[in-house]
């Protein structure tokens, strides 16, 4: 049988399927669940210096091909989160650590205690497109993006993943900022929006959200593809994974190993071990013996 | 999202209302909706008349709630769905467990042999008074109001469960733990529908789980041998914001 | 019956939807087709100095909630386009010269070119995702932006339009640079690429491209509602309308008028007389009298 | 992208070769696909033998066509399509015209009363000789070296059109709109498939238009009264630039 595993900054997963954060991955139950369940490793839902609690409901719209969504960052707060990291470890899989914050010192603050928590590594929400202060704004400027991660290089042991977004003018200069980092996260969601007509309104309560699911999945592989064209680094590719095609696409534009959000809502929380069994066929059948032999493919 | 013209209002209760409107799609016993009041919020809400006129019933709490409670002949309700796993129609006699507005989800259970248990605070928010396809009905409530002074587990004492086949539940998570406690000890089946913050009703948010399953999706409604896989019921919960307090 | 034309930096169309520029637009004969099948007025397909011939074809892929191009703007170049711009204007309604450039005295050459024409009007393709040198690459400057809609305006009589990309970080800073324009073109593609994962190849001959048709209505959606919030300026809305409920989303974001492009291949040329009944349908059973009415009412 | 493993590979004439290969889908006499060789290019390409087997003909012109004639058994074809108007199968005698390649997306309307009219530069680019159902076959060549020295009309005027119900004609544009302007006279039927520049395929790119009509989609097949509406056929087409020239 082909090794489906792979090994991203030293980190060994099972398999390249990634629980992506903020899907399922609040509540620590959950997320052990998904791991024994069958996912590689675990994205936490992205945790701040403090309690939020997020916009209010509806925060997401289902779409005919993908997902819109502000759930708004709620979040218990890193020191509440102490309790969820300890069940998700419970699992014995791999769990990232996502933290979101506005500058260098609260980031360092955050990961730090992921690393005390025990989190394989911190995974830097550089992205979210609806959240005021955080996210994509703290992303989109390059030299913000480089004083955090560079200082947070040396200030912690456990591998950094910088998540970017491809909602900006030039991805490979936010990329460029970011260069220290252990690993590419890409792509974060894409700033959309959706109204309805009866109601006259928008629907999400904060009006503008993020899309996810199959309608982004070309963004995410042309992000994939540039990253790998410009850097030689790890890359997790994510933004609408819901088959073993899909997932192969992003492997042979530069992926490493792989995130899925929105599918296991398409698809149910058996898409990790339905997928991973998949994958192992496809290369089976290919004569692929390891993920890395896939790897970046396109590019040749 | 889809709209339907609010048919008619009805009140279920002193603050309670049912709301119905007409909806081809099929809609099964236990599933819900949820339901948007725009400009406000968004919750999920229960079926509790099924049909091709549909009935929602709700109580107001907060605002989004309040807000539905307002809606009159001819508005548009806005909803999305069904979602989440139907009751199993047992045959067989059925013992109805509701509290407060968990009734709503049963109602559509309930037939001519059931016995039907209903909760409320005070007399005047029992639910669908007199209002039941069966004769037997056992009413409680905290303050002694109407029926017995207490919690169903109070009339629960009164009766044979193994009488019943099948108990069909669904109320407050602590009134359900004390029955689900209570009952396990028969043999008779169980089907819960429990009930928790629902952010999304797809699967995705995770404000519903309940030992990593989500009550939106691979429930509201649980069987009898699932209940135990539920490890945070009654146990523990977490917030809007995903902060876990213990309900002890 | 309601009356569903509309009147934008003065010119009327008799229905608010004209055809989107690259679609079945650069040849006369087809133009004039279109509009005589019930489109309210059509923008050509990008047109600069010289003559060029795009890209090897593949130039399109076909996606199940999309599609994705890279024609790479042929056009026969401004002089050799003259007998287009006849033909498509014997059809007696507005046609709209759109032209890319990389600089302001091009563009200028090129509008004037246009306006002797008899073009109506121009737009600016400031978007194109996926050609060196223009479109996006353009559009993406704010200061060249401005300057080059600012010496069009004091150069050219004819109505000016700026049409923008959403591949940038932030669409309000590049609309307030073209701020002098006549009208927003609201949007552009997203940038995306497809793998064929068994020829292990960028389908696209050019690899990168953009993605169109229903997939990017919500990021359509969200640049409309934010230009709408934030300037006093006609807008066009485009991407991903295929039937009425998408055009009154568009409407009631704040769209004046609308562009279709990829629904054109989805559903037909006949869209165009389709949905502008469709439209006056709705328009009689919700009561509105015109799509002034309608326009930006979810910002109520 | 679709593909298919090539089942064989046959010469169709000295440099055309039928690429043979399993597809299921149903495709109708007169479609086309869009064939792709990776990293070189796409081009749309008529089905010549269609039923289980499918097979395309092909000859080699340029980069992407040449790259397709070099595939081998084993080899993967990649595709989209079936693409355009069929041909629609018109009883009585059929009347088949055909030059150089065009001949491809006529073969599979040839029957046994059928009469073909097949033309080419030279005897050896003649496609398919000898492989016809039919017994009647008109040979026409520009040099002589087979058949009739000249152009299709030229091997029409030895025929009475008026004795087919119909005529399927396929070929480089001047050909046949010679054949149009003779034939427009008489009584038969007629379909034409066209040839254009085809970039897309799919109806958006504008590449193959004639008239306002895009072959690929409105097309290729076109009948006798609409074919006086495609007002460029055999004066004017566009380049690969969209630049237009007279074919005068
Ligand atoms: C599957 C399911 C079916 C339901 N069916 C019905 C029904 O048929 N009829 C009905 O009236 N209600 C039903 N509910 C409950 C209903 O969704 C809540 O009452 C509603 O969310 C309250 O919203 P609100 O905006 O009015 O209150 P808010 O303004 O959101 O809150 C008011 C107060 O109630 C608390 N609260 C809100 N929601 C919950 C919750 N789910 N659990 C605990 N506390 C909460 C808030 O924290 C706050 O203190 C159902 C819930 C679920 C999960
Ligand atoms: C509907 C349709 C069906 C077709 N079916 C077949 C078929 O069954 N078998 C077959 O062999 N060919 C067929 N063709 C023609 C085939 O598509 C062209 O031969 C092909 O595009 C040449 O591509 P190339 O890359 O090899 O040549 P290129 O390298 O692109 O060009 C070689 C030369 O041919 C010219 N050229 C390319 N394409 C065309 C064209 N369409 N019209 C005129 N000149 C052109 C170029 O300008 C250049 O001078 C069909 C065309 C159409 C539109
Ligand atoms: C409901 C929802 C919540 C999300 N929350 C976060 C988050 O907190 N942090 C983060 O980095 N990404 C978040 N994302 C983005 C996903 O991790 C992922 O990047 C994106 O959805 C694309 O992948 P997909 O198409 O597989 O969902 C969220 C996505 C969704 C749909
Ligand atoms: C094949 C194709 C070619 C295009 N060419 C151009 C172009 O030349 N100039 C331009 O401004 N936009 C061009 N566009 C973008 C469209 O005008 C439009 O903005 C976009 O496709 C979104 O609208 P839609 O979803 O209705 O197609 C092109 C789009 C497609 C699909
Ligand atoms: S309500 Fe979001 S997961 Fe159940
Ligand atoms: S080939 Fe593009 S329109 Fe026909």
């Amino acid at each position: 049988m082909p090794d489906i595993s792979v090994r991203i900054a030293d980190i060994k997963f099972q398999n390249p399927f990634l629980l992506a954060s903020g899907i399922l991955d609040e509540n620590g139950y959950t997320i052990r669940r998904i791991l024994n369940e069958g996912a590689g490793g675990a994205v936490t839902k992205s945790i701040g210096a403090e309690e939020r609690t997020g916009y209010i409901p509806p925060v997401v719209v289902p779409l005919d091909d993908g997902l819109l969504n502000a759930v708004g960052l709620p979040n218990p707060g890193i020191d509440g989160f102490a309790n969820e990291m300890k069940i998700s470890l419970e699992a014995g899989k791999p769990v990232i650590g996502s933290v979101f914050a506005s500058n260098a010192d609260e980031f360092i603050k955050l990961c730090r205690k992921m690393e005390n928590y025990g989190a394989h590594a911190v995974e830097l929400n550089l992205s979210c497109p609806h959240v005021k202060g955080f996210g994509s704004e703290v992303g989109s400027d390059p030299d913000l993006v480089e004083e955090i991660v560079n200082s947070l290089k040396s200030e912690i042991k456990i591998p950094v993943f910088a998540k970017l977004s491809p909602n900006v003018t030039d991805i490979i200069r936010i990329a460029e900022a970011a260069g220290k980092c252990d690993a590419f996260v890409l792509i974060n969601t894409v700033r959309g929006m959706a109204i309805d007509i009866a109601a006259r309104k928008p629907v999400l309560s904060n009006r503008v959200g993020g899309l996810s699911g199959h309608a982004v999945k070309p963004v995410g592989i042309r992000a994939v593809w540039d990253v790998f064209e410009n850097f030689d680094k790890p890359i997790f590719g994510v933004g609408g994974i819901e088959n073993v095609q899909d997932a192969v696409e992003y492997i042979m534009a530069g992926a490493g190993a792989l995130q899925i959000g929105t599918a296991v809502y398409s698809h149910g929380r058996g898409i990790f071990s339905k997928i991973s069994t998949e994958l192992a066929s496809y290369m089976e059948k290919e004569g692929f013996n390891s993920i890395e032999e896939m790897r970046g493919l396109a590019h040749r | 999202m889809k709209h339907s013209e609010v048919a008619e209002v009805v009140q279920a209760s002193r603050s309670a209302v049912t709301i119905f409107f007409i909806d081809d799609t099929e809609i099964l016993p236990g599933q819900f909706l949820m339901v948007w009041a725009p400009g406000v919020g968004e919750i999920p809400i229960s079926l509790s008349h099924l049909g091709k006129m549909k009935g929602i019933t709700v109580k107001p709490y907060g605002k989004t709630s309040s807000s539905l409670c307002g809606l009159e002949e001819g508005d548009l309700l806005y909803y999305r769905g069904p979602y989440g796993r139907p009751f199993t129609l047992d045959s067989g006699r059925r013992l109805i467990i509701g509290g407060g507005t968990g009734l709503a989800s049963l109602y559509s259970v309930i037939n001519g042999e059931s016995t039907v248990i209903s909760s409320a605070r005070s007399s005047d928010e029992l639910l669908f008074r007199g209002k039941f396809k069966c004769r037997n009905n056992i009413e409680v409530t905290d303050d002694g109001s109407a029926g017995i002074r207490g919690f169903p587990v109070d009339a629960l004492k009164t009766i044979d469960p193994d009488l019943y086949s099948v108990a069909y539940v669904c109320g407050p998570e602590m009134m359900m733990y004390s029955v689900y406690n209570y009952l396990r000890n028969f043999n008779l089946n169980l089907q819960f529908s429990m009930e928790r913050m629902m952010k999304c009703g797809i699967g995705i948010c995770d404000s519903c789980s309940m030992g990593g399953y989500q009550l939106c999706r691979d429930g509201p409604t649980f069987f009898k041998d699932e209940i135990p896989e539920l490890v945070e019921f009654g146990k523990s919960r977490t917030t809007e914001s995903g902060r876990r307090y213990s309900m002890k």
